[in-house]
């Protein structure tokens, strides 16, 4: 394989202490409900982008396929909202 | 990771044909569950015929009630009690017949036969593969579609009849038996499509990966045939529309089965999400039905004008652009139901705009028979037909596209029209051309050209005299999915020209069979087809008509693209792609970077 | 189409003018090009066709042509739309309109007529079945809601079509300019009796419908279709009785 | 190939389509689509929600999020170990391979046993997908659509443990090799998609 090793340990270690701190934030924290849904998101979507780059190495794939891999998102946020 | 994988299993790595041995595949292997995309191709062509078949059939019987409302229908006795007592069709039948027509058209005649048939015969050629990615895949991609089929088919004998919202199912009336009448029907309905998915998916996903990994050296992306262009942007198309229709076709099935309320008002649900969900999925869904149409368009155009395709480039960025526009118009068939009319002025805005890349693509195919050297067999019949057809249809959703004209004709036969002319005229008289094109190259043996034009004439004919009066149906206020117009006195005027439409609609259907006849006649006594009986540039025509297990004997090598023709100086009017340059100048193509085309610059 | 009978409807029919023209020349362009090119360019011994790749120029025109066209149509077509949705103000009708209430239902269009006060919901309201009676000259404007399915509220000579979805309240406005009796349909298939779910729409002078207004009071009772509708209904409900049980 | 060398003589080098083989392209093409069937979903949960706000109960007064939190951190571990077991095979590490194999399958089932406990104590509290029999807070959508994406994560997962079952006994078989292994990448392609769908509704459904 072309490039270094992550350390999936790292990154497994980051994804828990994100998902502690949103239940943390969903639970303990008084926030207004926009407020708190923006910061959930965030970290959702930021833990999503964790696992894909680093678990299924988009990180190290060639960007044609990055490019192929992020092109329906914008189609997937449309239907969404 | 390892080279071997990086590179080979794409190009390298492929199980070319074979002279020195023969083909020894037993039977089922090779005719019944084959992997060959050759042979799934030929499957899919019977199969979808075959529902174009039942759907033209149903069209019949809708006519004929729509042409001499309550008269007994001739033959209609057979039918069953619940379906036409007498032979008097009922009400519910109608509907289930308007739906199912609509159903099996579009999503079990013209899209297996555009993206299955098509998509299959031609992808592993046009490319220089010896095979789809995945055979295997493929096959089951066919093999599922099967069965989907004979599941809606089978909805019309289960209690209470086959499904009869309309093949856009809205809700509460799909969801709910005691509106419609109809549930078994209703649920199968979703079932199919369900499963049609699956197979389409796994079809999709082979084409995508195919196109963009298996094509042979020197196949830049611009020197692919424009149906391999039209084909690619269409797989992504159902790759990502697919999906939706599937979901929502679950909701809907939990809806009527186990008492959810996704779309029902009692609890809450929406039934315009329905709306969004289905035409999310059902736009693009009609650019799936005539981008490959367009291609295989261009490909005849080309050739039978003996002429490079016109501003190919534009071409293939036309492609793309309607299949991204595609994307951001479906409100367009929901500006009456309730949604928010700002939302309306800025779908008409986006809809209008996509009348800008299909302009690109009429005028360039005027370009390309403009000082051409029209040669008329029966695919360019049908190609030139499929330009003159889809203009009109094109033409009149500008009509609809504006909101409030839209008013006016929304739900009316103005709204039929426009169906049929981008259905009917557009997507079939392409797969009509394409037929007639491709067929000697897979069955080894010429559609009969006499029948092939005596078949076009009385089909493009009829076919005017049947949908061109239906606009005028609907500026009369006609709406659509009635069983009896006469029931309103301001319609009982319009009997005369609905009877007119179904007497030719008749003649369509029974013209019809000189196709029918056509392709069984020549499939045993047609003439033998040479390798190249179109003198055509692109890869399968240097094979042997049907071109062996595993299509070519050596990976070919591309020189130049597909639309060569009338090269000045050449003895021939056409230059295959393959052939190598004379003086042997290579032209080397480097990495996805086109050479202009075969110009030894 | 039959002659526009509402305010906006000869707005509507001139914009479909104006496409109609539009398209109408590019159509009649497009086919007699394809025309005489197929005549003009058919094989003959010895012809040669040209060899070109295209031309950018020509590309060009094509494009920026239709794409100025449409721009066009869209800017026509919004204002009147605007104006029938009155989107501006969210739907609502002209201040001084006729409130009334119209729900749909499998296979009839109820029609509630806020009475003298010209109040809904009060006590002097009175409901039709299947008639429609506005004065002219006046906006009306109309609550559509359904009870089962989606129907959709057409008025053909009115320019007027709304869907009518069960859950929601839609608004709907119109102002009559011509007196006389209209067809009303219903434009969404909604089962097996959509094909007859019909009603008629009378526009009166304003004088004639107080007086009728008045009448339906006197009369009073319950909702009542009026007895014509009837007496076809039930001699043309032979052939989809037993529909109608399964429904 | 010997036909391959023929070309390389005298013709232009092969396409490489975009340098990813097409198993792993295939893989990822699907996924695309997925992402779209999970958007459609999501898509309207969002509708509907935005519609009846009322209908849905305040975040852990129905749902066992503590449970689900567990859940979640067990489907994270076996991305990991998921993503051990590759990294093990591209060095051609059999034993590595089988047992980092075998724990994402031990942590892949037992997701799915805690999720159908979930459903079931949800049930007997009347959390159901059915709107006449809907007993819980919140209104009847909040448990049709809470079934409906959970539902259908927990049959991804499902697939995906049959398929790794399918992998491991490959595995075991000795049918892969430092130079073969794709059947592990994507199926390793495919179960992180799953977490990562996973950490999307777990969010969406539980927290907010
Ligand atoms: C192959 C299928 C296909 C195709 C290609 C199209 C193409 C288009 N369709 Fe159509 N459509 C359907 C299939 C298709 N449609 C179906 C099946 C329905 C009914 C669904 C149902 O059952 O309800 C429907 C319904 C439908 C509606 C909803 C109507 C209603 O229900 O009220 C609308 C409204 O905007 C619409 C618009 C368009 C437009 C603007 C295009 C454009 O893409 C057309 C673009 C082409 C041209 C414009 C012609 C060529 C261009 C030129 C010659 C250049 C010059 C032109 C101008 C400057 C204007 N279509
Ligand atoms: C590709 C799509 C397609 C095609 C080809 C057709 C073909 C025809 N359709 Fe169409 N139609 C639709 C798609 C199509 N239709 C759709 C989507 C709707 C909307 C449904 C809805 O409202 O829900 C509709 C609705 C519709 C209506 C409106 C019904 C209503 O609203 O009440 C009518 C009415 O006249 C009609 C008539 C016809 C007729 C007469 C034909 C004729 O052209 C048919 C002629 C016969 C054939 C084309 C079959 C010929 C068979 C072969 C060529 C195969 C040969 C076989 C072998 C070689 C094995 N159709
Ligand atoms: Cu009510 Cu159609
Ligand atoms: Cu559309």
């Amino acid at each position: 394989m072309a490039h270094k090793k992550p350390n999936y340990y790292l990154v497994w270690l980051y994804l828990l202490v994100l998902t502690i701190a949103e239940v943390m934030v969903a639970f303990i924290s008084g926030l207004p409900f926009e407020v708190l849904v923006f910061i959930l998101l965030s970290l959702a979507i930021w833990k999503a982008a964790l696992v894909a780059m680093y678990y299924m190495h988009l990180r190290f794939e060639p960007p044609r396929l990055v490019v192929l891999a992020l092109a329906p998102l914008p189609l997937a946020v449309l239907i969404t909202i | 990771m390892s080279t071997t994988q990086l590179l080979a299993p794409n190009v390298t790595a492929q199980h070319w044909a074979d002279p020195s041995h023969p083909d020894d595949r037993p039977f089922i292997r090779k005719y019944v569950f084959s992997t060959d995309h050759k042979t799934i191709g030929n499957q899919f062509m019977f199969m979808s015929l075959f529902f174009l078949l039942v759907g033209g059939a149903l069209a019949m019987m809708i006519r004929w009630q729509l042409g001499w409302p309550g008269q007994p229908m001739p033959g209609g006795g057979v039918l069953p009690e619940t379906m036409a007592p007498g032979g008097i069709l009922l009400p519910e039948f109608y509907n289930s017949l308007v739906t199912m027509h609509g159903t099996f058209m579009i999503f079990f005649a013209i899209m297996p036969l555009l993206v299955g048939m098509f998509g299959n015969w031609l992808i592993p050629l046009h490319v220089g593969a010896s095979d789809m990615a995945f055979p295997r895949l493929n096959m089951m991609s066919f093999w599922s579609a099967v069965p989907a089929g004979f599941i809606m088919l089978a909805s019309f004998v289960v209690e209470g009849g086959a499904a009869g919202a309309g093949w856009t199912a809205y809700p509460p009336l799909s969801a709910v038996p005691e509106y419609s009448g109809v549930s078994t029907g209703q649920q199968l309905w979703c079932v199919s499509l369900i499963i049609l998915g699956f197979s389409s998916l796994m079809g999709a996903v082979n084409y995508i990966t195919t196109i963009v990994n298996m094509r042979a050296p020197g196949m830049t992306w611009l020197r692919m045939p424009l149906p391999i262009w039209s084909l690619f942007i269409t797989a992504i198309l159902i790759l990502l529309a697919i999906p939706i229709l599937a979901g929502a076709a679950i909701m809907l099935l939990f809806d009527q089965t186990i008492g959810t309320t996704f779309f029902l008002p009692e609890a809450g649900g929406q039934p315009l999400l329905w709306q969004h969900l289905f035409w999310y999925f059902g736009h693009p869904e009609v650019y799936i039905l005539i981008l490959p149409a367009m291609g295989i368009a261009s490909e005849v155009i080309a050739n039978g004008s003996r002429k490079p395709i016109f501003g190919y480039p534009a071409m293939v960025g036309a492609i793309v652009a309607i299949a991204f526009l595609g994307w951001i118009v479906w409100g367009h068939h929901m500006f009456q139901s309730g949604m928010n009319p700002l939302l309306g002025s800025s779908f008409m805005l986006s809809t209008m705009i996509i009348a800008v890349p299909s302009a690109i693509k009429v005028f360039n195919w005027l370009g390309t028979i403009w000082r051409g050297d029209i040669h008329f067999h029966t695919p360019m019949l049908n190609a030139l037909a499929f330009v003159a057809m889809f203009v009109i249809g094109g033409l009149s959703g500008v009509f609809m596209a504006s909101t409030p004209v839209d008013i006016y004709i929304h739900d009316t036969y103005f709204i039929v029209a426009h169906i049929h002319y981008v259905l009917f005229g557009g997507s079939l008289f392409a797969i009509f051309a394409g037929i007639y094109f491709w067929f000697p190259k897979f069955f080894g043996r010429m559609l009969s050209p006499t029948l092939g034009k005596i078949h076009f004439a009385l089909t493009f004919v009829f076919y005017n005299l049947v949908f061109f009066p239906m606009h005028n149906l609907g500026l009369g206020g006609m709406m659509r999915r009635i069983y009896d117009p006469n029931q309103y006195g301001f319609l009982e005027p319009l009997q005369p020209m609905n009877t007119f439409v179904s007497v030719f609609a008749l003649a369509l259907g029974v013209s019809q069979l000189v196709f029918f006849f056509n392709i069984l006649w020549s499939l045993w006594r047609g003439e033998k087809a040479p390798s190249n009986p179109w003198r055509s540039n692109s890869l399968e025509w240097g094979l042997a008509s049907p071109p062996p297990h595993g299509n070519f004997e050596a990976m070919p090598a591309v020189y130049r693209g597909p639309y060569e023709y009338s090269y000045p100086g050449r003895g021939e009017d056409f230059w295959p792609q393959d052939e190598p340059p004379d003086g042997g100048a290579v032209h080397a193509p480097t990495g996805g970077v086109p050479i202009p085309e075969g110009v030894p610059q | 189409m039959p002659e526009p009978a509402s305010t906006f409807g000869a707005g509507i029919d001139s914009i479909y003018y104006i496409i109609l023209w539009i398209t109408g020349a590019i159509f009649v362009l497009v086919e007699t090009a394809l025309i005489v090119f197929i005549i003009r360019y058919r094989h003959r011994e010895g012809r040669v066709a040209a060899y070109t790749h295209g031309s950018k120029k020509a590309e060009i025109v094509w494009t920026v042509i239709p794409f100025l066209l449409v721009l066009f149509i869209v800017y026509a077509s919004n204002d009147i739309w605007l104006e029938v949705k009155r989107a501006d103000q969210d739907g609502a009708a002209p201040a001084d309109a006729l409130p009334l209430r119209v729900v749909a239902k499998q296979f009839e269009w109820n029609v509630t007529y806020p009475g003298p006060d010209e109040q809904l919901d009060t006590s002097d309201d009175f409901v039709k079945r299947n008639q429609l009676h506005v004065p002219i000259g006046r906006a009306v404007r109309i609550d559509l809601e359904s009870e089962d399915v989606i129907h959709s509220f057409f008025l053909p000579d009115f320019r007027v079509k709304q869907d009518a979805v069960p859950g929601m309240t839609i608004p709907v406005w119109f102002e009559a300019t011509r007196t006389g009796e209209f067809p009303m349909a219903c434009a969404e298939l909604c089962g097996l009796g959509h094909y007859r779910m019909r009603a008629s729409l009378t526009v009166h002078e304003p004088g004639d419908f107080d007086r009728w207004q008045a009448a339906e009071i006197a009369a009073g009772g319950p909702p009542t279709g009026d007895s014509e509708t009837d007496a076809e209904r039930a001699e043309e409900s032979d052939v989809m009785s037993e529909g109608e049980e399964s429904a | 190939m010997s036909e391959a060398a023929a070309i390389h003589a005298h013709a232009p080098r092969p396409m490489e389509g975009i340098r990813v083989y097409n198993v792993k392209l295939g893989m990822w093409v699907f996924l695309l689509s997925e992402v779209m069937f999970f958007s459609g979903l999501i898509g309207a949960y969002i509708i509907l929600r935005f519609a009846n706000p009322e209908q849905w109960a305040a975040p852990g007064e129905v749902l066992n999020v503590p449970l689900t939190a567990f859940n979640t951190f067990m489907l994270i571990c076996s991305s990991v170990t998921m993503v051990k077991a590759f990294a093990a095979i591209e060095h051609g590490d059999q034993a590595g391979l089988k047992k980092w194999l075998l724990a994402t399958i031990v942590l892949g089932a037992a997701f799915v046993g805690i999720q159908i406990f979930e459903y079931i104590k949800l049930v007997e509290h009347g959390f159901v997908p059915v709107a006449s029999q809907y007993a819980a807070g919140g209104g009847p959508l909040y448990g049709s659509t809470f079934y409906t994406m959970t539902g259908f994560h927990g049959a991804h997962v499902s697939i995906g443990v049959l398929c790794l079952v399918f992998t491991l006994v490959k595995a075991v078989r000795g049918h892969y090799t430092e130079e073969y292994f794709s059947g592990v990448e994507i199926m390793g392609l495919y179960w992180h998609f799953v977490d990562l769908v996973w950490i999307i509704l777990f969010t969406i459904v539980y927290l907010i």
